[in-house]
């Protein structure tokens, strides 16, 4: 769920762009220092595997698996800036009949690793790879729209008949319905190229054949990958990536507090590594003493929004004025420093549900209080709906993998003021997710969670969240939220191409959906990383809140 | 002596079968669903009932067990066709979590543990069975009070306070020692050793603390005995009646020990490795467990317990070597 | 073969305490801190603070820090407070005691109680029995049981209380060992003749039990009790430490161990607080431990 | 001829009580002086403190010279010279006095190679050596202790002893933990070894038998001191002191008398056929006896003739064949009500005793478990049972190890016949008692046979005992009777009743 997978996300990929810190920090020294070509980049993971088989990757376009896979689209960001879809293999799509077709067309002279020229029946390859059982796991937002719901892959002989390649340069994708956010989609792992007839092996990830900068030299299962300089890759053909280093190093199942340790300490090979795991508050606080470490520290200006889902389909809870009383009940900042220390590191309390740093965002507060709440309007709310004694026994479930406990606590003491009173139920994370996004008929009240978007469109904040067809069944609205005026907004705006009205669009539906307060937004998560000083070009964009490992490089 | 040997055989691979039926049973029962991470994002459920089928966990639990079992004679293929992958004998089971075979995974992580194990181990009976014997001669003398404060100190330190105190202070405060670097042995054993010597000294502390109790009051009950006066009578030089006459005799219940905590190794490496960031077995364990990872628990925990009908089955043979009284006739 | 002198236990407690200076100490501190966790309401009442409450205003706002040396220690909050929740530390490391305590307690007494119960029985009824149980007691070292609770755990409902949960299962994995030794010994008893006279005058075993076999157990039990309190307690607070064991918010040394890990260079107080009174306690058990086989173990002669 | 070892005020503490007071004694080459005393007389102490073999606690003063060296002043290597090379030891418990890891052979070549300076092929070759001069064969060598009997294990020691041809033997209770014959055949190696090496032997010992069949002189000492000293057939013919009297009174003498037969009453205890198997091992096969209500019936048999098999199967705690009936009814089906119609005297009578338990609680047991007595009453009736034994109610509170001996014994006997059993069984019940207590204990057991008149099988190795007090004997040799009837002592039939009887040791003069 949000919370795992963003987990997930975090600890398969890492990320790397930027800049601005919290505070008003400036660029780092070390970023301001221009990166030369050549050296070797250590990536200290968190992780035990990284998994560079695109089908099974939900790792985001500028982090690890964007070193060796390409994409048909590619992310451009930039601090201040919007992340924009931009031309990787191919160009950024084209339709003609108001987003049911998309048609992508890639540059002349591409090739993979082992010398053969990369085509489109290479990417239609990947993409009908991904629909085999055997290839789970990874992102599949296209899954649906190319219509392949009895499709089990082509290594039964079948090919997916939606997918078209008139020529070794054209791919043309026939959707079941409109869809505007197509070239973001395009930009998912999936879309990387897979020799056609190729990957049928378990361990396809270990030597998947590359069409990035780097491949795979070697794969050591837990302990570390190497990877390479791909002689086959064109920088002048790639716009995304800047390939700076000769060897990448990315060290496996490293223990959070030693990375940051080791990263603080700066002494050889560290200094040109950096970490691929949020900085906690622990090591933040830490990290303030020592004026160098400091200097290193990278935080992002915003990041994945943390919310509070209220089940909108269970009583007391399925009445909005209900809802809407937890707007006020709730003490953000004390969410803030239970989450990071302060409000600085934890990032700015959440009042919409679109996060920063994507298109067409609208700033608004529908339900305006003091950072610490309004416990008395709340409980005003409340009588209002006919709770004047407030309400007992609410279920609040957790992902103990998430160590959210202090959060879920900070919430729960926040709540008991406006006479509200929650039980906090811990589960491991699959009794969770069977909870909340499998269950028909779940228990549980209210929850914690938060939300990336896999890719920067508003589609990808509010769809999967808010859609009835995401509730149960694998989907993440575990607010339970359903309104057919909503998904009638979402469809429509799905569908629209342009996408500054889209954005518009986006907006609207926000909202539109917080008017109804199917969740509580509490903040959006800064993350902070810290890296070596021979590290160069370390910066996080506005969006997403990881810093672009395609752009980094190491300073002499 | 065949038959003894046919029995004891036949008793440990009981055992192993109980201890990985209730491990089956235990985490079968845990919500779990290792589907669900190769169902993909969004999860649909007809993705999931696919990834289910795959994986082979569409069948009832019972004859999942015993394909389970029978998996470990003549191997196991998962799915079917190009895309099928193929387990061969010993298949101790296919982790979908980590896409590996869970007998590889072991055999990745076992040089860590086994270093660490080992390594450690060889200081502990070494350094606690010479303090505990010195001590034990020079009964009452300031040593002695100091060896005995101290093994209690070493029993009464949980692993992870020491190893904790061990890290900050030598590892990060002094920069003595490195901290959460394993090398493997191959590749350079002075980096391995000099990576592994906090992880050594921090266990020989706590586990030795247990030999110096036992060396000292078996060796203080050895040098009462009837035959350590007839070997003084007789004139041999004390080195001697320390060195060999008692000495052999004190080693059989340090054997004993020793097994049994070679034995319950994995146990104790859960905390050990995650203390010292290590990537061995314990750490795989935890993670397993952390996880849901069944074939991985299910093939660590099978592990675990050969380890530990290893490990006595070692302790008795070795008894038969130093005790000519339990020497099979 | 030598008779032990016969001591009673209270009298070999009485001169242990009078003669052993390390036990003596270990006594002291076992009761001191069994006193704290049975008085932790009033000694957090006098000291003003629940380890519940979250209090912002005890955290310095720029780092999320206790504020204040040592983390934040003062008339206010003796031991400081936790980073991050600004919860009083004495009232934590206090309450925490009160799980040791309990959990450590009542799991050793589940786990002596049945490890004499069973050892007893194979080493007198002997034959099948005696087969049955040093089979199972193998099968059970077997296990890896750090994992299986960390499985139980996970098994049992939340709704399932999670102190009685531990000492279930911390109790119940403890057997194998107390009862090998417990089986030793009733082999070695009931060689004596004052149990065979028991047999030929017709007593019924449980009768033998009771009335020759438990008297004689009381020593090495009481010993085997005093040194697996402290496995027992550090158990639970391992267990706690890697995530499975008492279920937050409730106190839990071992918890407040892990969690200040990463706070060790800019707050050692709070791994320091807890990790003292996991170390005192463990400690003491162990030094009265010692003690008491010194003069209680027959076959120690581990004198001071 | 001068002194080969002289002691002089030897005296010896342990911190607080003197365990040894002013003994002095001396010990010609080729003599055997044995010291003799009861249980505490400081007899072991004297040996031990001669080879500095005491525990460090002791604190020794006077003096005691070996072929002109002073023993009490050497240097730790002066003394580890001595040892074993000017004066051999042999100790009590041979089982336990070998290392149990090593073989016989490689002790014995150690005891040689510390003294000299040979090959380990010549230190073998004289280990062999050594093994044949103590009669046992050379296949031994490779043997352990623990698949040696006793007597060979004694043998043993004796040969690491003698290695270096030591002018001095010093042997602590050397026969004590052996049986009969087998006493006799080490009394007789000593003995052939003093004759064929010259060697002076110091025998430690309490057994007057055994001082009379091999010593010239003796010393009696009796609570640390030296009470008499003088040859063997002056002292033992006109012992000058008291207690030197007292202590040959009290030991037992065989003769060869027939034992008076008595007029045979209903049987109580009746053996038909009676086999005991441990698996293969047959501990007792066939045997057939019977004992009358007021009969004393002796068993006598060596180690691993099967008598406590016997016991077991008769008191019910071992399986058998073949028909076992006690008051008329077949052991193996007895109900728990009919228990307490056996009663059960053990040897040692610590063990027999529940160390956590009064002297009231063990006495009573039997009562709670077989009768409705409770309270007051029972008290009375423990009272009465103390008094019936001779000890004074005063213990009744008291725990086993407050009382010596003798007393645990009485408490045995008193719990026994608490419920006035039909069947005594008495396993060597006075084995470990010194002589003075045994001969008293034996004077109460007689006095109580004949006024509660159970029937009795009466079990002991020591067959002046069994003279003493049985009225008609049976001998057990290797699980059969091969004798029994009341003219066993006085003509012995089967040869093996014979050869035991030869062994006996007599104080006779």
């Amino acid at each position: 769920m949000p919370g795992k997978k963003l987990l997930a996300v975090v600890l398969i990929g890492a990320l790397g762009v930027s800049a601005c810190g919290a505070n008003d920090q400036k660029p780092s020294d070390a970023a301001a220092a221009k990166p030369d070509k050549g050296g070797t980049l250590r990536i200290l993971s968190e992780s035990r595997t990284i998994n560079f088989d695109p089908a099974k990757s939900q790792s985001l376009a500028i982090t690890t698996l964007g070193l060796v896979h390409r994409r048909l689209t590619g992310w451009q960001n930039a601090v201040g800036q919007p992340a924009k879809v931009v031309p990787d293999l191919g160009d950024t799509g084209k339709t003609t009949d108001g987003g049911k077709t998309w048609t992508f067309v890639l540059q002349e002279g591409l090739k993979f690793s082992d010398g053969t020229p990369i085509t489109s029946a290479d990417v239609k390859w990947g993409v009908e790879r991904s629909f085999a059982p055997a290839f789970g796991g990874g992102l599949g937002y296209h899954k649906d729209l190319l219509g392949g719901a009895d499709y089990k892959g082509p290594f039964e002989g079948k090919e997916l008949d939606s997918i078209e390649t008139p020529d070794a340069k054209t791919i043309t994708f026939k959707l079941t319905r409109p869809y505007g956010d197509w070239p973001w989609i395009a930009s998912t792992p999936a879309f990387a190229p897979v020799p056609k007839g190729k990957g049928a092996e378990a361990d396809y990830q270990e030597h998947a054949i590359a069409s990035g900068p780097y491949q795979i030299a070697t794969y050591s299962k837990g302990v570390e990958v190497k990877l390479s300089r791909n002689p086959n890759w064109d920088g002048s053909k790639d716009q995304v990536r800047a390939g700076l280093p000769d060897d990448v190093v990315i060290q496996l199942g490293q223990d959070a507090s030693v990375v940051s340790q080791r990263l603080a300490a700066d002494s050889g090979d560290d200094q040109s590594a950096f970490g691929a795991s949020f900085t906690s508050p622990a090591q933040l606080a830490q990290l303030q003493a020592n004026a160098s470490a400091k200097s290193r520290v990278v935080t992002s200006k915003s990041g994945a929004i943390a919310y509070l889902a209220l089940n909108t389909q269970k009583a007391p809870l399925n009445n909005p004025k209900v809802r809407q009383a937890f707007q006020y009940a709730v003490n953000k900042s004390a969410y803030q420093i239970a989450s990071a220390g302060t409000a600085a590191l934890a990032g700015d309390a959440a009042t919409t549900l679109i996060t920063q740093g994507i298109e067409g965002r609208e700033q608004f507060d529908l339900y305006p209080s003091k950072p610490e709440g309004d416990p008395e309007k709340a409980k005003a709310l409340l009588a209002e709906a006919g709770f004047a004694n407030g309400l007992d026994g609410l279920s609040l479930v957790l992902n103990k993998s998430n160590n959210q406990t202090e959060k879920a606590e900070a919430i729960q003491a926040a709540l008991a003021r406006a006479n509200i009173k929650v039980n906090i139920r811990s589960l491991e994370a699959d009794a969770f997710e069977t909870e909340t996004n499998l269950s028909d008929n779940p228990t549980y009240d209210l929850t914690l969670s938060s939300w990336q978007p896999d890719f920067p469109s508003a589609n990808a904040n509010i769809q999967p969240l808010f859609a009835t067809s995401e509730i149960g069944k694998g989907g993440y609205n575990i607010s339970r939220y359903s309104n057919p005026e909503v998904d009638r907004l979402i469809e429509e705006a799905q569908s629209t191409v342009d996408a500054t009205e889209a954005g518009k669009k986006w907006a609207a539906i926000d909202k539109r959906i917080l008017e109804d307060s199917p969740v509580v937004p509490l903040i959006y998560t800064r993350n902070s990383f810290i890296h070596g000083s021979k590290v160069g070009n370390f910066f996080i964009a506005d969006f997403p809140a990881y810093p672009n490992y395609l752009q980094v490089g190491i300073t002499k | 002596m065949t038959k003894h040997v046919a029995a004891r055989l036949g008793g440990m691979v009981l055992v192993l079968l109980i201890v990985a039926f209730c491990t089956y049973v235990v985490f079968y029962l845990v919500p779990s669903d290792p589907a669900l991470l190769a169902c993909g994002k969004p999860c649909t459920p007809e993705n999931l009932a696919l990834a289910r089928e795959f994986m082979g966990f569409d069948e009832p639990w019972w004859q999942q067990f015993f394909t389970f079992l029978g998996g470990i004679f003549t191997g196991r293929t998962f799915g079917t066709g190009a895309t099928a992958i193929h387990c061969s004998a010993p298949c101790f089971g296919y982790s979908f979590r980590q896409n590996t075979d869970v007998l590889e995974l072991i055999a990745g992580r076992l040089p860590v543990t086994f270093s660490l194990a080992i390594g450690a181990a060889v200081l502990w009976v070494g350094v606690g069975v010479a303090v505990g014997v010195y001590a034990a001669l020079r009964k009452d003398s300031w040593f002695d009070r100091a060896a005995l404060a101290g093994s209690v100190i070493g029993v009464s330190a949980p692993v992870y306070l020491v190893g904790l105190l061990g890290i900050l202070v030598l590892g990060f405060q002094l920069n003595v020692v490195p901290v959460g670097n394993y090398t493997p042995f191959a590749e350079d054993p002075v980096r391995w050793a000099w990576g592994l010597v906090l992880p050594w000294c921090v266990l020989a502390f706590a586990h030795g603390a247990h030999y110096v109790k036992l060396t000292r009051s078996q060796m203080l009950e050895t040098m009462s005995e009837d035959f350590i006066r007839t070997a003084r009578a007789k004139g041999v030089p004390e080195r001697t009646v320390v060195g060999k006459h008692a000495l052999r005799n004190v080693l059989l219940p340090v054997v004993t020990l020793t097994g049994i905590e070679f034995g319950s190794l994995l146990g104790g490496a859960v905390i050990t490795e995650r203390v010292f960031s290590l990537p061995g077995l314990g750490g795989l364990l935890i993670e397993a467990v952390h996880s849901r990872d069944l074939p991985t628990l299910l093939g660590c925990t099978l592990f675990a317990g050969f380890l530990v009908v290893v490990a006595n089955a070692v302790v008795d043979l070795s008894y038969g070597l130093l005790d000519p009284r339990a020497r099979l006739t | 073969m030598s008779t032990p002198v016969a001591r009673s236990v209270p009298a070999a407690i009485r001169s242990v305490l009078a003669r052993d200076r390390w036990a003596l100490a270990g006594t002291v501190t076992v009761v001191v801190i069994g006193l704290v966790a049975i008085f932790a309401n009033v000694l957090t009442a006098i000291e003003g603070h629940d380890p519940y409450t979250y209090d912002a205003t005890a955290l310095d706002p720029n780092t999320g820090l206790p504020a204040g040396s040592f983390g934040g220690v003062s008339a206010e909050h003796w031991f400081g407070v936790e980073p991050l929740t600004g919860r009083d530390l004495f009232a934590i490391v206090v309450h925490g005691a009160r799980t040791s305590f309990l959990i450590g307690l009542l799991a050793t007494l589940v786990s002596i109680g049945l490890g004499v119960l069973v050892g007893a029985a194979a080493g007198y009824l002997g034959g099948w029995i005696d087969r049955v149980i040093t089979w199972s007691a193998d099968v059970f070292l077997g296990f890896p049981y750090l994992v299986f609770m960390i499985a139980l755990g996970a098994v049992v409902p939340a709704e399932f209380p999670r102190a009685l949960l531990l000492i279930v299962v911390i109790g119940f994995f403890g057997w194998p060992s107390t009862a090998r030794i417990v089986r030793a010994q009733v082999l070695t008893l009931k060689e004596r003749n004052f149990v065979k006279a028991a047999r030929v005058l017709g007593a019924s075993p449980w009768q033998v039990f009771r009335t020759e076999l438990l008297p004689n157990l009381w020593g090495p039990v009481l010993v085997m009790a005093t040194l697996s309190v402290p496995g027992k307690i550090g158990l639970e607070a391992a267990l706690s430490f890697l995530g499975v064991g008492v279920l937050p918010p409730t106190p839990s040394w071992g918890r407040s161990i892990s969690a200040a890990i990463d706070w060790v260079s800019v707050d050692p107080a709070y791994l320091f607080f807890p990790g003292l009174a996991l170390f005192a306690v463990t400690w003491g058990f162990n030094a009265l431990g010692d003690g008491l086989r010194d003069a209680l173990d027959p076959r120690s002669v581990t004198r001071r | 001829m001068s002194a080969l070892l002289s002691v002089e005020n030897l005296s010896v503490d342990f911190g607080s009580s003197p365990a040894v007071s002013e003994v002095s004694f001396s010990l010609a080459a080729g003599e055997v002086l044995a010291v003799v005393g009861e249980s505490g007389s400081g007899k072991t102490v004297t040996a031990m403190s001669l080879l500095g073999l005491l525990p460090p606690t002791a604190s020794v003063s006077g003096r005691a010279v070996l072929n002109g060296r002073e023993l009490y002043s050497l240097s730790p290597s002066e003394l580890r010279e001595v040892r074993g090379n000017e004066a051999g030891m042999v100790f009590q418990e041979p089982m336990s006095a070998l290392n149990p890891v090593f073989t016989i052979g490689s002790q014995i070549v150690e005891a040689v190679r510390v003294h000299r300076a040979v090959s380990r092929a010549e230190a073998r070759s004289r280990a062999l050596e050594l093994l044949k001069l103590v009669g046992l064969p050379p296949e031994r060598f490779k043997a352990y202790p623990h698949e040696m009997s006793g007597g060979q294990l004694q043998r043993v020691v004796i040969a690491m002893a003698v290695a270096n041809e030591p002018s001095l033997l010093i042997a602590d209770e050397p026969t004590t933990a052996l049986d009969v014959t087998v006493q006799a055949e080490v009394l007789g190696l000593l003995r052939d070894l003093r004759d064929r090496l010259g060697v002076a032997i110091l025998l430690i010992t309490h057994d007057m038998g055994v001082v009379a069949d091999l010593a010239d002189r003796v010393v009696v000492m009796n609570a640390g001191r030296v009470v008499e000293t003088g040859p063997v057939r002056q002292v033992f013919g006109q012992p000058a002191q008291e207690y030197t009297r007292t202590l040959l009174d009290s030991v037992l003498r065989l003769d060869s008398r027939e034992l008076a037969a008595r007029t045979a009453e209903e049987p109580v205890l009746e053996l038909s056929d009676v086999s005991v198997t441990y698996g293969k091992f047959r501990a007792v096969s066939s045997v057939s006896l019977e004992i009358g209500r007021g009969e004393t019936l002796g068993l006598v048999g060596e180690s691993g003739s099967g008598k406590s098999s016997l016991a077991g199967a008769i008191t019910g705690l071992t399986r058998y064949t073949g028909r076992l009936v006690v008051a008329g009814k077949e052991v193996s089906q007895l109900r728990k009500a009919d228990r307490g119609r056996i009663g059960l005297v053990f040897q040692d009578p610590l063990s027999s005793l529940n160390p956590r338990a009064t002297i009231a609680r063990s006495i009573a047991q039997p009562l709670v478990l077989h009768t409705s007595l409770r309270g007051r009453e029972l008290a009375a009736k423990v009272d009465s049972l103390l008094d019936a034994v001779q000890l004074s109610p005063a213990l009744r509170d008291r725990y086993p190890h407050e009382l010596s001996g003798g007393q645990r014994q009485r408490v045995g006997i008193a719990r026994v016949i608490a419920l006035d059993p039909d069947l005594l069984i008495a396993d060597e019940p006075t084995s470990a008692l010194d002589v003075t207590v045994q001969a008293r204990v034996l004077d109460l057991f007689r006095s109580l046979q004949r006024e509660l008149r159970f029937a009795c099988l009466f079990i002991s190795h020591d067959l002046a005992v069994v003279q003493h007090l049985a009225d008609r004997v049976a001998v057990l040799h290797r699980g059969v009777v091969v004798e029994e009837g009341t003219s066993v002592f006085a003509a012995p039939r089967d040869p093996y009743t014979q050869r035991l009887l030869a062994s006996a040791l007599t104080v006779s003069v």
